[in-house]
């Protein structure tokens, strides 16, 4: 139904625009490694946008295609939540939401797949391995660069810092997935599950959990957020890239 | 190493060479055998580096995640190309961080096909298409090598720029058949790179100062001219199949020749371009400089983990 | 200055107050008008400078030229703004600089509107008609000002932002005659900035502290209770005449008060913005504090280059 | 005819897009000062671009308004100079570029008022008042940094470094403009012209003119440059952030 469909571009959006992000990335990364590195996650998260677009529409009958989904809609309809989408800022600011992303996504795959809903835990089951990964790979450069020279360790900060206000966003659990029991992932503990493993990596990386000094947090428009299609100011700039050429050509076959 | 004299080991080198059998790293070779499979392989390194740009440049607007899942992975392949032969050249005793530098300053070259920009994403196939299909040719004979490492790096980095050349023309394949936009967007791209495509051989074999040599060493199997006929037989059915024209009023079969007739090549563009004046050559190293120097501070901080580990340890 | 014992000086400044005559720069004023003034000047100031930002956030996008031009002179005059009210505070002793660094380290406020994100360019239009309009409400009094710099200075932004007021509704007549996405947007953009305008006449009378003292000194000139009254009223008519509904199940006309009534205000959400939670208030200081220190080495060339000429000279 | 409104269209996109990357600097400029400048600026070649864009739909007799050019043209039929819609850069940079810019439209311009075609001749005549002032805005700034402090001397001097490859494109003389002589601005004599007046600004601003250190050039694509439709890769982003909004509702009135 509709409310399955939601969901599915929720967890497709969140995927899809993070992809985007790392995306970004491409020849600029520090070291060849982190070349190969950033861009098999970037293609691991589009993997799992495709599968979740094309199930949204199969859910609620409607058969849009994935490109559809990714090409044709508005701002307005993405159901991402507002971490994936800022702008990228350096590589530290790049691991830290990186890192947050990826344990988040990683407890919340690993609920989703006992889901009653057979093509979500297969979905899931599939995308547990592959975050598996990014969660080390993220994991490995905070843990390095916080600890590593005191430049590395401010910026590691500072990344944490600026990722922290849309930490909270994340664990707001929508109406949608309330509706969803049984087949939505479970969030009963998901928050605290989240704050354990991240306080294990930032404190081998000497940092700090950001809450504990600045504690602010980028709050609703009207009630809403991401979830609800209202996001920030960088989202539209994201989606006129993305979007460019396949509105430029609406009649086209790729 | 066994102490044996220098004009034996020289012998047994060009032994090695004539019976078709491959130097090792472990194997003595020539200094001037060192400094030109450095040079080849630093030039080949870089060009798959810095051809991640102008194919980079379409992954985010890529007008369908199936394209854009391709073009991401091919970009990515080339990185892992880029690996495999600073690995390669590092056998030779060559530094990675040494060649990033010559390359950022602009002593090493890369291939200067990748000083034109891509200005459509008609561009991602016909790169696909023609450069690739240009740079199989050039190295499919570069997998005999006589320079084991990098003959094994030619194999696997061969087999995934065919397949890479097969997605590149599947693309086009699916554009032609799409609106009359899309077909017009191929055959302006055909334009644009049909001409350096066949640059990409280098000079006419007349002006090839380093053929010989290299050619002797079987560190290259075939002259430019050979090759460049080659890739164009090759291309003139498969343009036609596309169903568009390339850019060469010139080009025609000769039965005599049994080989396509071309037009004169614009040797003045090529070497502007070898002098730094390309449409890109500025904005590619800068794109690679700042890209280095922005990652300057992740490295520092990586050796500085890793010693204090050590140290831990 | 005249050696004027200072009590004389005080009912001197009273008088004038109570005669409604204006404060001049030249003027005796007690040290707690002073700096309450110098205090609303700069958060009007910082205001403009940060308003800025969220419909700069569209000049790049608009959708029709006639509309970017409308608009870049908008956020043009935003700027302009800044500059009269900034040197109005210069005339009370403060220090345009220093100024700044209270905005961007976040020791003096701005309005809290501008926390919340432009989303479509119909919010483009939607500021222009209702939190231009709020701000008019606010500021049309302030042209009574005691205080003469900043009385004139309002004189010229409320003409300027009344012009703005009318650009903005004629964006929206034009969109909710367009197609029905566009009036889609209206409505939407209408649902988000509704209540955040009527937050901007501040917290209701019985908690807002300064209230008092700012009347007395007729630096303010009405309740935040009146106004926002006053721009219900006026914003009911205004709505029907779009073909907008406002987001709001309780307003409707009430025959007695001869007023409309409205729905209780979130005042959480104010003060969580106040608190710094908003949707943006990182995001803007934050901006606004890179394009200060991007812009630190120039203006040290143009000191350095300005203390040399003075050598020269 | 075609000629006609193809040549409105040269200096119609000059204006358009070099408006587009100083609306860029809106609420990031150095000071309140210079966002009012270079606000004006932008508005003004953003009127020079209207009027021009209006000009080539009735010159061709094809009615296209100026909204349908700005918005609904591919790359390809952008006929801009490529020096205008390179990324901003620095403020060095960014008036390195806006005083090559305007010198060599202010000569343009200058030599336009006496065309023979009145439409084109009153544009000309407007726009010279106009762009005398950006000239000198500009050529104050390069003459303060350049002259100013030995931070703000080296970043000057990369502006013009980098602006300068693209600067022999601005004298290439395109059929159009040939086949409309007594129309289009006289080319005779415009480098010279152009280039006294940059190398004074350059003294006086103690730097040196590229072309006698580096004297690379940014080259052409088989022959063709922005004039002809073949730009950089700057130009897609451009366009994309540019037409975003007005190709997602093609059907709608602003």
């Amino acid at each position: 139904g509709a409310d399955l469909a939601a969901y599915c571009l929720m967890l497709g959006d969140d995927a899809l625009i993070m992809s985007h992000r790392l995306q970004q990335w491409c020849s600029h990364a520090p070291e060849l490694e982190d070349e190969l590195a950033i861009a098999n996650i970037a293609l691991d998260l589009l993997g799992q946008a495709r599968l979740l677009l094309a199930r949204a529409g199969k859910a609620d009958g409607s058969e849009r295609s994935e490109d559809s989904y990714a090409f044709f809609r508005e701002e307005r309809d993405f159901r991402n939540v507002r971490m994936v989408e800022l702008v990228n800022g350096d590589f530290a600011a790049t691991m830290a939401r990186l890192l947050t992303f990826s344990v988040w996504r990683l407890a919340l795959l690993q609920r989703l797949e006992s889901s009653r809903d057979p093509v979500l835990a297969a979905i899931a089951a599939k995308g547990v391995k592959e975050v598996t990964y990014h969660r080390e790979y993220a994991a490995n450069w905070v843990v390095r660069l916080g600890d590593g020279t005191e430049l590395s360790h401010q910026r590691m900060q500072a990344g944490f810092d600026a990722v922290w206000p849309l930490y909270d966003e994340l664990f707001v659990v929508h109406p949608v997935e309330r509706r969803l029991a049984g087949i939505a992932a479970d969030s009963d503990g998901l928050r605290s599950e989240v704050d354990d493993v991240l306080t294990q990596v930032l404190t081998a990386a000497t940092l700090t959990r950001p809450e504990d000094s600045a504690g602010k947090v980028v709050g609703l428009v009207s009630g809403m957020a991401g979830r609800d299609g209202v996001h920030t100011e960088d989202m539209g700039y994201l989606l006129a890239e993305l979007q460019s050429v396949a509105r430029a050509h609406p009649e086209a076959t790729w | 190493m066994t102490a044996t004299a220098e004009p034996d080991l020289e012998r047994l080198f060009e032994h090695t060479i004539e019976r078709d059998q491959r130097i090792e790293p472990r194997d003595w070779l020539p200094e001037g055998y060192r400094k030109t499979m450095i040079r080849q392989i630093a030039q080949h390194a870089h060009s798959e580096i810095i051809g991640m740009q102008p194919e980079g440049n379409w992954i985010t607007r890529a007008p369908s995640l199936r394209r854009k899942a391709i073009l991401l992975a091919k970009v990515q392949d080339e990185a892992g190309h880029g690996l495999y032969l600073y690995s390669a050249a590092e056998t030779l005793g060559a530094d990675r961080a040494d060649l990033t530098e010559k390359l950022i300053s602009g002593r090493q070259k890369y291939s200067s096909i990748f000083n034109y920009p891509t200005l459509t994403f008609a561009d991602v196939g016909v790169i696909g298409w023609l450069v690739d299909g240009a740079a199989i040719c050039n190295q499919v004979p570069l997998c005999r090598s006589s320079y084991g490492p990098y003959a094994r790096a030619m194999i696997r980095i061969c087999k995934e720029e065919s397949f890479h050349q097969r997605q590149g023309y599947e693309l086009l394949m699916t554009m032609m058949r799409g609106t009359e936009a899309q077909r017009a967007m191929v055959q302006d791209a055909v334009n644009r790179w049909w001409w350096p495509s066949l640059m990409m051989f280098g000079p006419p074999d007349a002006e090839s100062p380093n053929t010989a040599q290299s050619m002797a060493w079987k560190v290259k199997r075939h002259t430019n001219d050979e090759l460049r006929q080659r890739f164009v037989d090759m291309s003139v059915p498969q343009a036609k199949a596309l169903g568009v024209t390339l850019p060469d009023p010139e080009l025609k079969w000769n039965e005599e020749r049994q080989h396509h007739n071309f037009g004169p090549i614009d040797w003045d563009e090529f070497k502007q371009i070898l002098k730094g004046n390309g449409p890109c050559n500025a904005q590619r190293i800068a794109h690679r400089r700042k890209a280095h120097e922005d990652g300057a501070w992740v490295r520092e901080a990586a050796a500085a983990y890793a010693a204090k580990q050590e140290g831990r340890a």
